[in-house]
This record gives structure tokens, sequence and C-alpha cells, in this order.
């Protein structure tokens, strides 16, 4: 597959999702403050759509761009119900540290 | 393609969004509950009875676009999650006017949630598989955090969300890499370009992230930890919808996506879910064993109910018509059991400012209320898989279904989870049978639609229990008719 | 005969005993006590009216489950329609047995009980593998029910206890059972779950030693049979007296039933090749049941044990595989149907009277209630086989057949007879004889009620005892049908 | 009037059954004909149906009453049958048995439950007619089981006191021992012969077996087994002291004139299977040479007139053993009969002298009661003189008939002879003792005489029988065993004769000189250090209890005291410990913390990764 689309080789821009893809999981991992969990999310979700662009272009198809859309719209409400979330959670917990909800246990 | 057939057979969807649109409006113009509510109910029965207009014109079924393919069993499907929106709806309508200050809104989530699920069973492309799954979960999301003032709902809700958003990009990551090893997007067309080391790796590779993230949404072992949390902070009614629609959605896309493409023809895939599905049916019902709250036990039991269906997933690949058979049957018991249960812990809560969903809230219930508690008894003797209740019969088909395609570690491990599940089911019963200090006098309070609602879902599970056959018949035939 | 008949007027009777609690307290236990003797008079009917040319005295079927090739088929043979008339019987004497125990909620109680036999007379006459399953179960879940709620101080556990026992055992059993079907499916394309027709199945040995495993497993659990005893023993003792009646009646029963109807004709080389385990089990029972037995200090908990070893005649009755054997076998579950449910009900009346079951507590009781002291040593006789009484004929039939079949076990069970004497007599000194415990309040003795119940037992074991030949006579045509006679 | 056989053992079960339905509400009186005269009746019916039978040249008649069992070829019939030996017993069952009964209904009349100890004795005397009159062993295994069962009830009659509840038990489980042997015998009987009828099985036994086989040795063991329990043999004989803790009337009938010699009825019973077999035929008569042997040691130290009658039992029943052994089988009934005479009388009498002591047992502290107790006494004194086998009593017609043919048998019949011989010298030794210290010396406890004529005229007929019974010997027993067993005239070898007479005399004549003078002063021998050991052996019965407590009795005592909570049930108990802890272990994972459920997902795609890779 070393037929370039625009020069850059598919598994090069696959290596470079995963490693964005994975970038995401880290920030989740290591993040406490909310909103910084809401961006890698993003970050994985565009890692998603990076293939799905460059795929589209490997197989010279748009489905990967329509693809791309949808993601978009995807994040876009997520995020607004996110937003909404992490608004109450500051009301409630007066707080942005997700650590502090965790009363649900066992 | 034959544009008028096309029309009715996706009729329920177009009912389906105009009741949505409706009721919309219906709350930008006045806000009153009970509107809201009967327009909701008129839009579920409307999009149920919709089912049986479509029905003649469908035929062996029908391909909309290349996204959507309509047959027997997707409206089978269908009707399932209708019914289950109708009991919740119904079940809800006492719990919101007491509990929720915007009551109206639910609804709306709930249709949208609705029509979500219900573009899952026709889903035959990636795209109606993530629009369908994502308007489902962005819809849950809201409903699980929906009440204010109590800090459960909002913690369910927000892991709940970023977890379950975290499986869906690793969905969407996965897609991607398949799309990229095949160039398709249809399930029917994922084979991997020929000839090519890499295109295999991807393909592989990208069904690691998808099934990671499908697992997730089933709540299968590993990826089932958020589950008990998210039950117990939910509202229970959202509870019973995300137990019963959400995850039967998920499962009969996966059941479709399956049979089209057959993923499990290549043994390692095949492999892992085997071994999520074993791990599944003993953790869940390890983890259940000794939990005294009602809701984070049924999502402990939830998750080996799960595994126990990926017997009928394995068959699907084979044996379409017995996997799809089996997995119809056993789901339509699980819905009404599940949706039975927290209808059960919804009706007896009323009234009281927290959820009575410990085992010690049900103490001696049976001689209280009777009628829930009856039904209580019924459902978990169901989920446990005794005769007389159409748990059994749902686990005789994975029984049948099991030993048909001769899995047999996964039937002695079914043996054993089922075992396992028997323990702790019989404490919620004992636990209500026993003797409450002081004799309580067996009085029904609440709302007389939730009982009867509730009291319903219970006759229910006995009727099918001791009378399956026309449930059975009428499976057998739609999933004959749509030609697997 | 319309077995559905019964086994629906046992149900609608349990729904009617039930609501009739609202008019008067006891009228439960009277719609109870009628609709059992209606029954059993019934039964006596049928059974003076005789079998039809085909040798069976009720044929029904009717469709169930068509997809599966399941049906309600119901027949009544010789076999059968004794256990039936048993449990019937049985019925009458649990609910009469607990007239006065059971203060509250007599409704449901009674609706129980009646619900339990309609499932054991389903057990009975089932001829479809399903339905034999689905009745297998059902009896279950209102004998739990019974255990559960008005059990004694450690119900919790022991209900707990005899369902994960009967339960897990019984999903066994099912998955033998469909693979069976299956089997039968691959070889001849029809799926069907009718006894008739699987007994055509031609199993190969290896499958069909698994199956019979499956099935074995299931109801030697019921019998029960060491290892899988223990559920037993605190069941019972846990138990309300009408539930150990049960029980010990008719429950057990059900498990010896199994063996004979499905597991020696539905597999009938690996049985026969079987044998030394399942006559070996039964030993083990007979020596280990009497010597834990004797062990106990609790009136029932004895008793319990004491029917561990009977059973285990009975599962060395059935590997015998001969006539005599397998005739001793039933012989020996009706007899101990008798004898053991006496001795139920005379530990419950101690319990009623004196708050314990612990012996230690008792002695010298000969004194104060000489008619229950004469009653129980009547029935510890009998129940050590005391000759010219039904369990002797039983026992002795049984180690007549074993004895053709291997002497060793065979003498290592009649050793069983020692130690039977030594547990019944040392249960007859520790309660009943012995200087009189001066902590015992003064008890009354038994009335006319317990006492008819009780001479209608002793008839029957005098009965069965000096004229076998009516239970003899019973199955006798059907031991061609189980293969054993050749 | 032979088919009035049924009515026999029916009378007995009437009264039985009437005094159970009646529960003790009649008057003592009521109870007392009921009890006594039920026996009474079937003594009649015995007399009639015997005269008939003896008139009537035939040699058997049996009468099936009804089919009782019939599996395959397996069949039995409830029937009853009749010959000489069955008259025998039957005759000494109901007579004696109506004696004792009439004698109880004056020793019992102050005891508690008078009406149930009438309805056991009935049961009783039922039971055992339907043993010896069994035509079928299976019937007679029910009578053989029933006399058990109301051994066991009546000597545990006063069960108020645990010793008695003890020795109770323990008769019924070592006989059972012996029944278990027993039923053995009759599993391998029918494998063998096909058949449980007496007749039929010695028939084919005969066919079979024309010159004996292991197998026809086994079952002929096996029912010797079943006998030494029952008649309290060595090594079953321990439970036969303990049971004269029942009262004096039951041991009596029960252990002394009948039940116990059951065994001694089915070895004759059963003639053919022995005459078959040399081994087994040695096995019975050392069986009872060993046990009179033992007893009558034993019996010469006891201090307890029950138990030194018991040992004395002991040692009779084994002179029948022995005979039997030696095919004196004729003798052997004929000494079982006298037996019951004397024995039943010494028993009688001796429980006369104990209700006037008020239960008092103790030899030692009895004494002088021969002017004070006339007729006990000189029933006594008649009936020791037939045990001890004095001329012109029944006692030693029988029992010189039983030394004499060992005498004459070819094997060993020398070497027994004297063992027996030695015993017999013994036997009167103890007699003369018990007589000595229960009515001479000085009196040590004052009597209250109370026996009424109920009870004096038992023993009045019983102490003719012990003199006279003799002489029926000769005209009833000669033709009990027609050809078969030895002819019975005895042609004496004069010294072995005269021996046999003199011996027992040489035995009162010590014992007097012992006991009743101070020719050599006994306390000496006793006294010395090997005389009380030997003392205290013979005392306990030569120490068979201790074995069989240290063996079997307390080693199960302490299995039941250690497995109390049935040890396979740790097995359930740890599997589902084990679940609880994988339970225990799995519930930390929900730690409700958000990263570290994000952390096990990620760790899950992980191991879906590798699995993946690794296939």
């Amino acid at each position: 597959m070393m037929d370039a689309t625009g020069g850059i080789p598919l598994e090069h821009v696959i290596w470079f999702a995963i490693t964005l893809f994975l970038i995401g999981v880290v920030g989740i991992l290591i993040r406490r403050n909310v909103i910084f969990i809401l961006l890698s999310l993003e970050l994985m979700m565009n890692a998603a759509a990076v293939v799905f662009i460059a795929a589209g272009a490997f197989h010279d198809q748009a489905d990967g761009q329509v693809m791309f859309m949808f993601i978009l719209a995807l994040a876009a409400a997520e995020v607004a119900v996110a937003l909404g979330l992490v608004v109450q959670l500051s009301r409630r917990f007066k707080t942005l540290d997700i650590d502090a909800a965790s009363e649900m246990t066992g | 393609m034959n544009t008028q057939a096309t029309l009715m057979a996706s009729l329920p969807y177009i009912v389906l969004a105009g009741g949505l649109l409706v009721v919309m409006l219906g709350i930008c113009i006045r806000r009153t509950h009970f509107v809201a509510w009967s327009l909701t109910m008129v839009t579920l029965i409307a999009t149920l009875a919709s089912h049986l207009l479509g029905y003649e014109a469908l035929g062996e079924g029908i391909t909309v676009t290349m996204l959507i393919h309509i047959d027997g069993v997707s409206y089978l499907f269908n009707a399932l999650f209708v019914l289950a929106a109708i009991c919740t709806a119904v079940i809800a309508y006492q719990y919101v006017d007491e509990k929720l200050r915007f009551r109206e809104e639910f609804y709306l989530l709930l249709l949208a949630a609705t029509f979500g699920s219900l573009t899952l069973p026709a889903a035959t492309h990636f795209v109606s598989l993530l629009l369908g799954l994502e308007i489902v979960s962005i819809s849950l999301y809201a409903m699980v955090a929906y009440p204010e003032k109590v800090r459960g709902p909002l913690e369910a809700g927000l892991k709940y969300m970023i977890l379950s958003v975290a499986s869906t990009s690793s969905i969407l990551f996965g897609m991607a890499l398949i799309y990229a090893a095949s160039g398709s997007m249809e399930f029917a067309q994922l084979t991997p370009v020929s000839g090519s080391a890499e295109g295999d790796v991807f393909y592989l590779l990208g069904h690691v992230f998808f099934w990671s993230g499908i697992a997730f949404k089933l709540s299968l072992v590993p990826f089932h930890i958020w589950t008990p949390d998210v039950y117990q902070g939910a509202p229970s009614i959202v509870t019973g919808f995300i137990a019963t629609v959400s995850k039967g959605g998920v499962f009969v896309v996966v059941m479709r996506y399956v049979m089209e493409s057959d993923v499990f023809s290549s043994e390692a895939i095949a492999q892992a879910i085997f071994l999520i599905a074993a791990i599944s049916m003993i953790v869940g019902n390890l983890l259940a064993l000794q939990q005294r709250n009602l809701k984070r036990l049924l999502a402990y039991s939830s998750i080996a109910h799960m595994g126990y269906l990926i017997i009928a997933l394995f068959l699907v690949a084979t044996q379409p018509s017995i996997g799809f058979e089996t997995a119809i049957v056993y789901l339509a018991g699980y819905f009404v059991m599940t949706l039975a249960a927290f209808g059960v812990i919804t009706v007896i809560s009323q009234g009281s400012d927290s959820e009575l969903a410990s085992i010690d809230d049900i103490q001696g219930l049976l001689w209280r209320r009777p009628i829930p508690a009856a039904t209580l008894v019924v459902s978990a003797l169901s989920l446990a898989g005794i005769p007389l209740t159409m748990g059994f019969i749902a686990k005789f088909y994975l029984f049948a279904a099991g030993i048909e395609g001769e899995m047999w570690t996964l039937v002695g491990l079914l043996v054993l989870g089922s075992a396992i599940g028997i323990f702790y089911y019989l404490r919620i019963i004992f636990a209500m049978t026993a003797k409450p200090e002081g004799e309580l006098d067996s009085v029904e309070r609440g709302s007389w639609t939730g009982i009867s609602a509730v009291a319903v879902l219970g006759v229910a599970t006995l009727a099918l229990g001791i009378y399956p056959t026309p449930l059975v018949d009428f499976v057998q035939t739609l999933v004959r008719v749509s030609g697997f | 005969m319309n077995v559905a008949l019964l086994i629906g007027l046992l149900l609608t009777a349990g729904l009617v005993a039930w609501s009739s609690e609202r008019f008067h307290k006891s009228l439960p236990n009277w719609v109870a006590l009628v609709s059992f003797l209606i029954a059993t008079i019934w039964i006596v009917f049928v059974w003076l009216n005789g079998p039809s040319e085909g040798g069976t005295y009720a044929d029904q079927s009717y469709e169930w489950i068509p997809r599966f090739g399941i049906s309600l088929t119901l027949r009544v043979d010789g076999l059968s329609l004794m256990l039936i008339g048993l449990t019937t019987l049985l019925g009458a004497v649990a609910v009469v047995s607990s007239w006065t125990e059971t203060q509250t909620r007599q409704g449901f109680f009674q609706f129980n009980i009646l619900w339990v036999m309609a499932g054991v007379v389903g057990v009975f006459s089932a001829f479809d593998l399903f339905l034999f399953f689905f009745f297998w179960e059902v009896m279950l879940i209102p004998m739990y029910f019974l255990i559960a709620i008005w059990g004694h101080e450690d119900k919790a556990y022991a209900s707990m206890k005899f369902f994960l026992f009967t339960q897990i055992s019984g999903l066994l059993m099912l998955v033998a059972i469909v693979a069976l079907v299956w089997v039968h499916y691959d070889i001849h394309g029809i799926i069907t779950f009718d006894y008739d027709t699987l007994l055509e199945t031609e199993l190969d040995s290896s499958v069909a030693r698994l199956l019979m495993l499956g099935f074995f497993i299931a109801f030697i659990t019921k019998l029960p049979s060491v290892p899988v005893h223990t559920w037993l023993p605190d069941a019972h003792t846990q138990a309300p007296t009408a539930g150990s009646v049960i029980l010990a009646g008719i429950l057990l029963k059900t498990g010896a039933y199994g063996l004979i109807r499905f597991v020696i004709t539905l597999f009938p080389e690996a049985s026969q090749e079987f044998w030394v385990y399942g006559m070996g089990l039964g030993v083990i029972s007979i020596l280990y049941g009497g010597y834990m037995a004797y062990s106990q200090s609790d009136f029932k908990r004895l008793v319990a044990y004491s029917s561990i070893a009977h059973m285990g005649f009975v599962l060395v009755g059935v590997y015998s595989f001969n006539e005599l054997g397998i005739q001793g076998a039933i012989v020996t579950m009706i007899a101990h149907g008798f004898s053991t449910a006496a001795l139920f009900m005379m530990a419950g009346a101690l319990q009623e009277r004196l708050h314990t079951r612990e012996m230690s507590k008792m002695g010298g009781l000969w004194v104060r209630a000489p008619r229950m002291g004469a009653v129980t040593m009547f029935f510890v006789i009998a129940s050590v086989g005391m000759p010219g009484l039904g369990n002797f004929i039983g026992e002795f039939l049984v180690l007549l057949g074993a004895f053709q079949k291997n002497v060793l076990l065979t003498v290592l069970a009649a050793l069983g007879i020692v130690v039977a004497a030594v547990y019944g007599l040392s249960l007859m000194q520790r309660s009943f004889q012995g200087t009189p415990n001066p902590d015992v309040p003064e008890m009354k003795d038994f009335a006319f009620r317990e006492m008819s119940v009780m001479v209608v037992l002793m008839v029957g074991l005098v009965w069965v005892g000096i004229y076998p030949q009516h239970v003899l006579g019973m199955t006798d045509a059907i031991l061609p049908l189980l293969g054993v006679v050749p | 009037m032979m088919n009035l056989l049924w009515l026999i053992p029916t009378f007995p079960l009437a009264g039985f059954l009437i005094l159970c339905a009646t529960e003790g509400k009649l008057p003592k009186v009521v109870t007392a004909c009921i009890g006594a005269g039920s026996v009474g009746l079937s003594a009649i019916a015995a007399t009639l149906v015997g005269w008939e039978f003896v008139t009537s040249d035939s040699t058997s008649y049996s009468q099936v009453l009804w089919t009782w069992m019939v599996v395959g070829d397996f069949n039995v019939s409830i029937s009853l049958y009749l010959d000489y030996l069955a008259l025998v017993m039957v005759g000494v069952i109901t007579g004696v048995g109506f004696l004792i009964h009439l004698y109880a209904t004056g020793y019992m009349w102050d005891e508690e439950g008078y009406s149930r100890f009438f309805a056991y004795m009935n049961l009783f005397v039922f039971a055992m007619l339907l043993l010896v009159l069994g035509d079928s062993l299976l019937l007679l295994f029910l009578g053989w089981e029933g006399v058990g069962l109301c051994s066991y009830l009546l000597i545990g009659f006063f069960h108020t006191d645990p010793a008695n509840g003890y020795a109770a038990r323990k008769a019924f489980v070592v006989t059972r021992v012996g029944d278990t042997a027993l039923i053995l015998g009759l599993f391998l009987l029918f494998r063998e012969v096909g058949t449980l009828d007496i007749q039929q099985s010695l028939d084919g036994a005969r066919d079979i077996w024309p010159d004996g086989s292991v197998m026809n040795t086994a079952i002929a063991l096996l029912l010797l087994g079943g006998a030494i329990g029952k008649s309290a043999q060595v090594p079953l004989q321990t439970w036969l002291p303990d049971a004269m803790a029942g009262p004096t009337p039951v041991s009596a009938l029960i252990h002394a004139a009948t039940m116990v010699t059951a065994g001694v009825y089915l070895i004759a019973r059963m003639q053919d299977l022995y005459l078959l077999s040399e081994t087994a035929t040695l096995c019975v008569a050392v069986v009872g040479l060993v046990t009179l042997f033992i007893a009558s040691f034993t019996a010469l130290v006891q201090s307890d007139i029950k138990r030194v009658l018991a040992f004395s039992t002991m040692s009779q029943i084994g002179y029948m053993f022995f005979a039997l052994g030696v095919g004196a089988w004729s003798a052997a009934i004929f000494h079982l009969m006298t037996h019951a005479f004397f024995k039943a009388l010494l028993f009688l009498a001796s429980g006369s002298v104990i209700l006037a002591l008020h239960h008092e047992q103790d030899m030692h502290k009895m004494g002088g009661l021969w002017r004070k107790l006339p007729i006990p006494f000189w029933s006594m004194l008649i009936g020791s003189a037939a045990l001890a086998a004095l001329p012109f009593t029944s006692g030693f017609v029988s029992k010189d008939a039983i030394l004499l043919t060992a005498a004459h048998s070819e094997t060993l019949g020398m070497t027994f002879w004297s063992i027996a011989v030695a015993a017999a010298f013994m036997t009167s030794l103890y007699t003369v003792r018990m007589m000595y210290l229960t009515f001479f010396g000085e009196t040590k406890t004052e009597p209250h005489d109370k026996s009424k004529a109920n009870m004096w005229l038992p023993l009045l007929v019983l102490s003719v029988l012990s003199i006279g019974g003799g002489w029926l010997g000769f005209t009833v027993l000669g033709t009990l065993f027609g050809d078969k067993g030895v002819p019975f005239e005895l042609h004496l070898k004069e010294l072995v004769a005269i021996a046999t007479m003199c011996v027992p005399l040489l035995g009162v004549l010590v014992g007097y000189l012992l006991f009743a003078t101070n020719v050599f002063d006994r306390r000496k021998i006793s006294d010395s250090a090997p005389g009380k050991a030997v003392g205290r052996f013979w005392f306990v019965g030569w120490g068979f209890d201790k074995i069989y407590d240290s063996l079997i009795v307390n080693p199960f005592r302490w299995l039941a005291r250690v497995n109390k909570s049935d040890a396979v049930d740790y097995l359930y108990r740890f599997t589902t410990l084990v679940a609880r802890i994988f339970h225990n272990l799995l519930t930390v994972s929900q730690n409700g913390r958000l990263r570290w459920y994000a952390l096990t997902m990620f760790s899950g795609l992980l191991f879906v990764l590798i699995v993946v890779a690794l296939i």
C-alpha cells in the first residue's frame, strides 16, 4: 500500500492516528479536571476522523469525508450534553475534579 | 426500487420522528406534563401500530439506501423496543410527576432514544450503526443525569457519558481501521483487500477497537465496570431503559454485523469474543453474589446475562435463523423481566425521597405491597431461569442453541453461572418473604398506573413462561420470512 | 382417569384455599383437606376399576410447544398411580398434621402445599421429558416458600441450600435432556421430547454414559444419596411439619421414580454397566446415613438421616437390576413414605408441645404421653425393619434381589439393618424412655385428630407388611417395559 | 379339628389387640383375664389339635392361610406347619406360657402398666407360636424378629430406669447381629435352592447336595449364627445376663423357657442341612460345649440370683446345642422341654422370693428363708434338683440322654463327654451354692410372703412337671424324629453311665461341704490372689462385654461424637467460601473512581489486543 495519497502513505497516517488516540487515552487517565477529560475525548474521536479521511482518500471514495462530518456533528452533540453535566458538577460538588464524584462503590 | 413500498416499510420511523416533533412543539406551546405524556404515548402506540401497516409492504425485506435494511426481524425488534418504551413511559409518569422539575423534556429524550434504537436493528452500514448508537447514548446521558439536586444521577451521568464516549471513539477508530483495510463501510463487504499484509493487520486491529467498544456498550467483562454505578445512580426507570433498549439495540446490530460480514471466520476475533463471554458469565455472577443493593445486583446480573447471550451471537455466524430466533426470544424475556424489576423499584419508591433499592428496604415486602412484590418474585425467578417463567424458556433456548452449536464450554459455564445466580436471586425473594416487624396491613399505595403496568409485566412473564407457543411461532415465522 | 383434571383440581384448590383465608382462619385447612380426600378417593376408584388393556390408567396428550415437539403428555401406569395415591394421601396427612401448627397466613400455606402436590402429581405422570423437567422444577418453588416462610430458626440457610442443590442438579438434567433430544434430532431429523420416541434413540456408549450421569446426579440429589445428601437434614429440620412430611414422604420418591422411569430405561446399557457405582452409593448411603442418624441429638435430624439410609436401600434395589430388587425398591418407597411421614409428624407434635427438637431436653415422655410413646414405638419399629410391617418387605426384597447381583455389597447393606436398630432404639430411648425429664412441661397426649392420622398410617404399614401383593401387583406389569425383566 | 391350627396363634394376637385398643382403661381383673385367658385358650386349642394330631397317623399337617408375596419366581405364602417337633414347642409355649401368665397376674399386680405388660406378653406368645408353626423360613423369621421385639419391650418394661433401657437395646442389637447372619443365610438358601419353604428347601438341599457341599455348610453356619444370637451362645451371649432387668415372669417365659430356645428349634428344624455337613454339626457342638463350660463357671460366682439362673440357662442351652451337634436330636428337644419346666419353675420361685424381699436380688442379702417361704423353697428345691440332674428328675433323664449319646458319638465322643460332664459337676456345684445362700444360713432380710393362689398354683404344676416330665420323654419324643437322628434307647457302657449318673451327686456333695460346712474354708480360696483374679474374671462373664465395648461400642460412639455435623458438608461449605472470596476480590475493583474505570477499560482493550495477537 505504498502508493501515496498526497505523498503520505496510509499506514503512516494510521500510526499517527493511533498516537493521537493514545494521547487522548493518557489524557483521560492522568487529568482530573473534567474539561481536560472532555478535550481528551475529542482528541480520540478526531484520531478516528483522521483515519477515516485518509482511508477515504486512499480508496478514493467520499465516504471518509462523509463519516468525518458525522463525527463532527456527533462530537458537537456530545459536548453539548457534556458541558451541561459539567455545569451541574460544578454546582453540586463545587469543583471540576472528577474524583469528587465517586460516591458509589461496591 | 418501489418507493411506495419503501415508504410504507419505513412508516414506523416516519411516525416516530413526526411524533417526536409534535411533542417538541407541544412543549414549546404549553408545558403540561399530562399532555406531553399522552402525546408521547400516542406517538409510541402509533409507531407500534404502524408496524402492522408496514408489514404488508415488507415481504422479503426492503433495502432503503445502503444504510438501512428493513425486514421482519428488524420489525420484531422495533416492536420490542417500542413496547419497552411504552412500559417505561407508563411507569415513568408517576415518577416524573413526583420527582422532576422539568417534566416534559424527559419524554422527548425517551422518544429520541427510542428512535435511535429503532435504527439499530435495520442498520447494515457503519454510518447507520454509529448514528443509531449515538442517538440512543446521547439521549441516555441526559436521562441518566436528569434529576436535579441529587448527587447520584449526576455522578452516574458523568461516568456514563465520559466512559461511553471513550468507547464510542474506540468503536469509531475501529470502524476507521476496518474501512481503511476493506474500503467499504457496508457490513456485507468488509473483507480486507486481498494480498496486503497490512490490510489484514489493520482489519484485525480495527476489530479489536470495534469489539472493545461494543463490549463496553453490552457491559461485558472487562468493559463492565461502569455498569453498577450507572445502574445505581440513574433513576430506576431510566436504568430499566438502559438495561433493555440500549443493550438490546446494540446486540441486534452486532448480530446483523456478525451475520453479514462473517468476522467470526477470523479465528482470533472469535476466540477473543468467546473469552469475553466466558469471563462475563462467571465474573458477573460472582460480583452479584452478596450485593445488597438491588440495582447494582441487577447490573451485575445483566453482565452475566449478556455473557449468556453471546452464545446466540456465535450461532448467528453459523445458523442465522436459529441464532436470531434464540436472541429474539431471549431478549424478549429479558426485557419483560428486567423492566418488571426496575418498574417495581420505581413503584415501591413512590412517596419516599430516596429510592428503596436496598435489600433491607424490601424486607417483608410480600406482605406490605403484595402486587409489586409478587411481580418482583416472578421476575427474580425468571432471571434465575426457573420454570413457569419466561426466563426459563429463554434459558432453555440458550441451552438448545448452545448444544446445537456444540459450544460445550459455554453451556457448562452457563450452568455454572445460573447456579451462582440462583443464590442471589433467592436472597431477594427471601428478603421479601421475611416476616416484617409488626403485622403491616397489606394495602396498596401509589399510582395504579404504575402498579398495574408492573402487574401486567409480571403476568406476561408468567404467561409466556407457561405457554410460549404464540411468541415462539411468531418469531419463527418472521425469522423465516426475513429469509435467514 | 383425567390426570390434567386432577392437577387442575389441586391447583384451583390452592387458589381457593388462599382466597378463602379472609372468610375464616381455618377455612383453608378444610379446603385443602377436602380436596386431598376427594383426590385420594378418586385415585382409589380408579385403582379399583383397574387399568385399560394398555396397562395404563390414564393417557392424555396435548400440543404445547410444537416448535420443539413438546407436548403435554400425561400417562399413568401402575407405578405412577400408586405414587400419586401416596401423594394425595400424604397430602391429607400433611394438612391434618399442621392443622394447628401454622398460625400465620394459613391460606398461603395451604396454597403452597396444594401446589407442591400438584407439581408432584405432574412429575409422576409426565411422559414428556420437557414437561417432566417443568414439573420437577415447579414443585420446588412452593416447597421453598414452605421452608422459607414457615420454617424454624435457621430457615434462610436451609431453604437456600435445598433450592440450590435441587436446582443445580436439575440444570444438569436439563442439559442432558436437551442433548438427548438433539442426538435424536441428528439421527432422525425430528425434534421431540416425547418419552416413547426418545426410548428408541440409539446412542453410542460414551454419549449415553454422559447423559445418563446428567439424569443420575439430578435424581440421587433428590433421593438423596451420599455425597449429595447434605441439603436434606437441614431442609427437614427447618421445615414446618407439613413440609417435612411432604419432603420425606413424597419429594424424595420423585428421585427414586426418576431413576426407575428414566435412567434405567433411557440408558439401559449405560446403567447396566454403572450398577456397581449405583449400588455402592446405595450401600454407602445406608451405612453412612445410619451412622449419622445415630450421632444426631435433634429428633428431626435423626429421622432425616434415617431416611437417607432408607433411600439407600432404594438405590441398591434399583441397581440390582432384577425384579426382586426393583419391586423391593418400590415397596420401600411406599413404606418409607408412611413411616417417615409419621415420625416427622411426631417430631412436629413434640416441637409444638415442647418447643424443642433436642432430645437432650426430652426423655421419659412416655410417662406423660403414653399414646405418643406407643405410636412412636410402632413407627420406629417399622423403620427398623420389623417383619410384618411394610419397610421389612421392601428391604428384604431389595437385599434378596441385590444378593443375586453381588454378595459383598449385600452383606454390607445388610449391616444397615443392625445400624438401623441402633439409631432407632436410641431415638426411642432418648425421647420417650429413660428417667422423665423434670424440665418438660405438662404436655397433652395425642387427641383424636392426630390419632386418626396415625392409625391410617399404621394400617397402611401393616397392610403393606402382611399383604404387599397389592403394591407388587401394581407394578409387576410395567417391569418388562422397564427392561429389567428379560 | 386340625384346621383349628390357626386359632392357636390367633388368641394371643386378639388378646394383644384388645389390650392395645383399650389403652389400659380396663379394670385389672379383666386385663388379667384377657392376658392370661388368651394364652389359656390357645393352650386348649393346642391340646385339641395336638390330640387329633397324635391320634391321627399323619406325621405332618400344614395349613395355608394366604399368599404373602409373589415376585417373579419368589413365592412365599403365610401358612402353618405342624409336626411333632412343632407340637412339642407349641405345647411348651402355650402350656408353660399359660402358667407363667397366670403367675404374672399376681406378680405384676402392683406394677405400673399392668395391661401394657400383658399386651407385650401376648404379642410375644403370638410371635413365638408363629416362629414354631411357620411353614416358610420367612414366616419363621417374622416370628423370630417378633419375639426379639417383645424381648426388647419386656426387658425395658420398667422404662423409666435408663439401665433397663440399655439392657433392652443391648439384647435387641446383639441378637440383631445374629439375625443378620440368619437373613443372609436365607438369601443364600434362596439363591441355591430357589425357595424359602422349609420342607421344600430341605428336600431341595438333599437333592442338590446329596453328600454335602461348601454352599450347604455356609448356609448351615449362617443359620447357626442366627441361632447363636437368639439362644445367647458364645460369642453372642452377652445380652442374656443383662436381660434379667426385665420382670421375673418375663425372664421365666422368654429368657428361660421359650425364646432363647428358638435357636435350638431352628437347628432342629433345619436338621437335614446339618446332617449333610460335618463341619456345621461340629461347629454346633463346639459352640454349645464352650458356652456351657464358660457359663457354668460364671454362674458359680454370681451374687444376683437371677444372673445365676441366666448363666445356668445359657449353659443348659449349651447342652442342647451340644446335643444337636453330636446328633442327639431327640435328646436336645427333650432337654429343651424339661429345661423349660424346671427353669421356669426356678425363675418363678426365685421371683416369689424376690417379691417377698421387696425386689432384693442379691443372694448375699438373703438366707434362712426356707422356713419362712415354704412354697418357693420346695419348688426351688425341686427345680434345682432337676437342674443339677439328680436322679429321678426330668433334668436327669434328658441330660443323661444327651451325655450318653455324646459318649457314643464316634468323633471325639469321649473328649466332648468329659468336658460336658465336668460342666455337669459345676452345674450342681453352683446350684447348691444358690440354694444354700438363698434359703439356709442366717436370715439377713425379713420376707413378706404375699403369694396368692394364682402364684403358687403354677409353681405346683411346674414342680410336678419337673419331676415327672422326664417320663413324657420316652412316650412322645421317641417318635419325634422318626427314623432320623439317634434312636432313643440307652445301651449303657457301664462305666460311662455310672460316671454320668454320679457326677451330679458328687457335685452336690462337694457343694455341701464347701458352702454348708467348714470342712474346707472357701474364703481361703476366694481371697487368695489367684482366686480373686479368677473369681473376678468369672464374675464378669469371662470379659466378653469389655472386649466388645472397647472394640466396637466405644469406637462407634466416638465416631458418632466427632462427626456430628456431617463432614461431607464441609465440601460444599468450602465451595461457597471460595465463591465469597472471589466476590470480595472482584468487588474491590468497583471503587467508584472514574479514571480507574477508564484504566480498566483500556487495559481490557489491551487484553483483547493481546488475545488477538497471540492467536
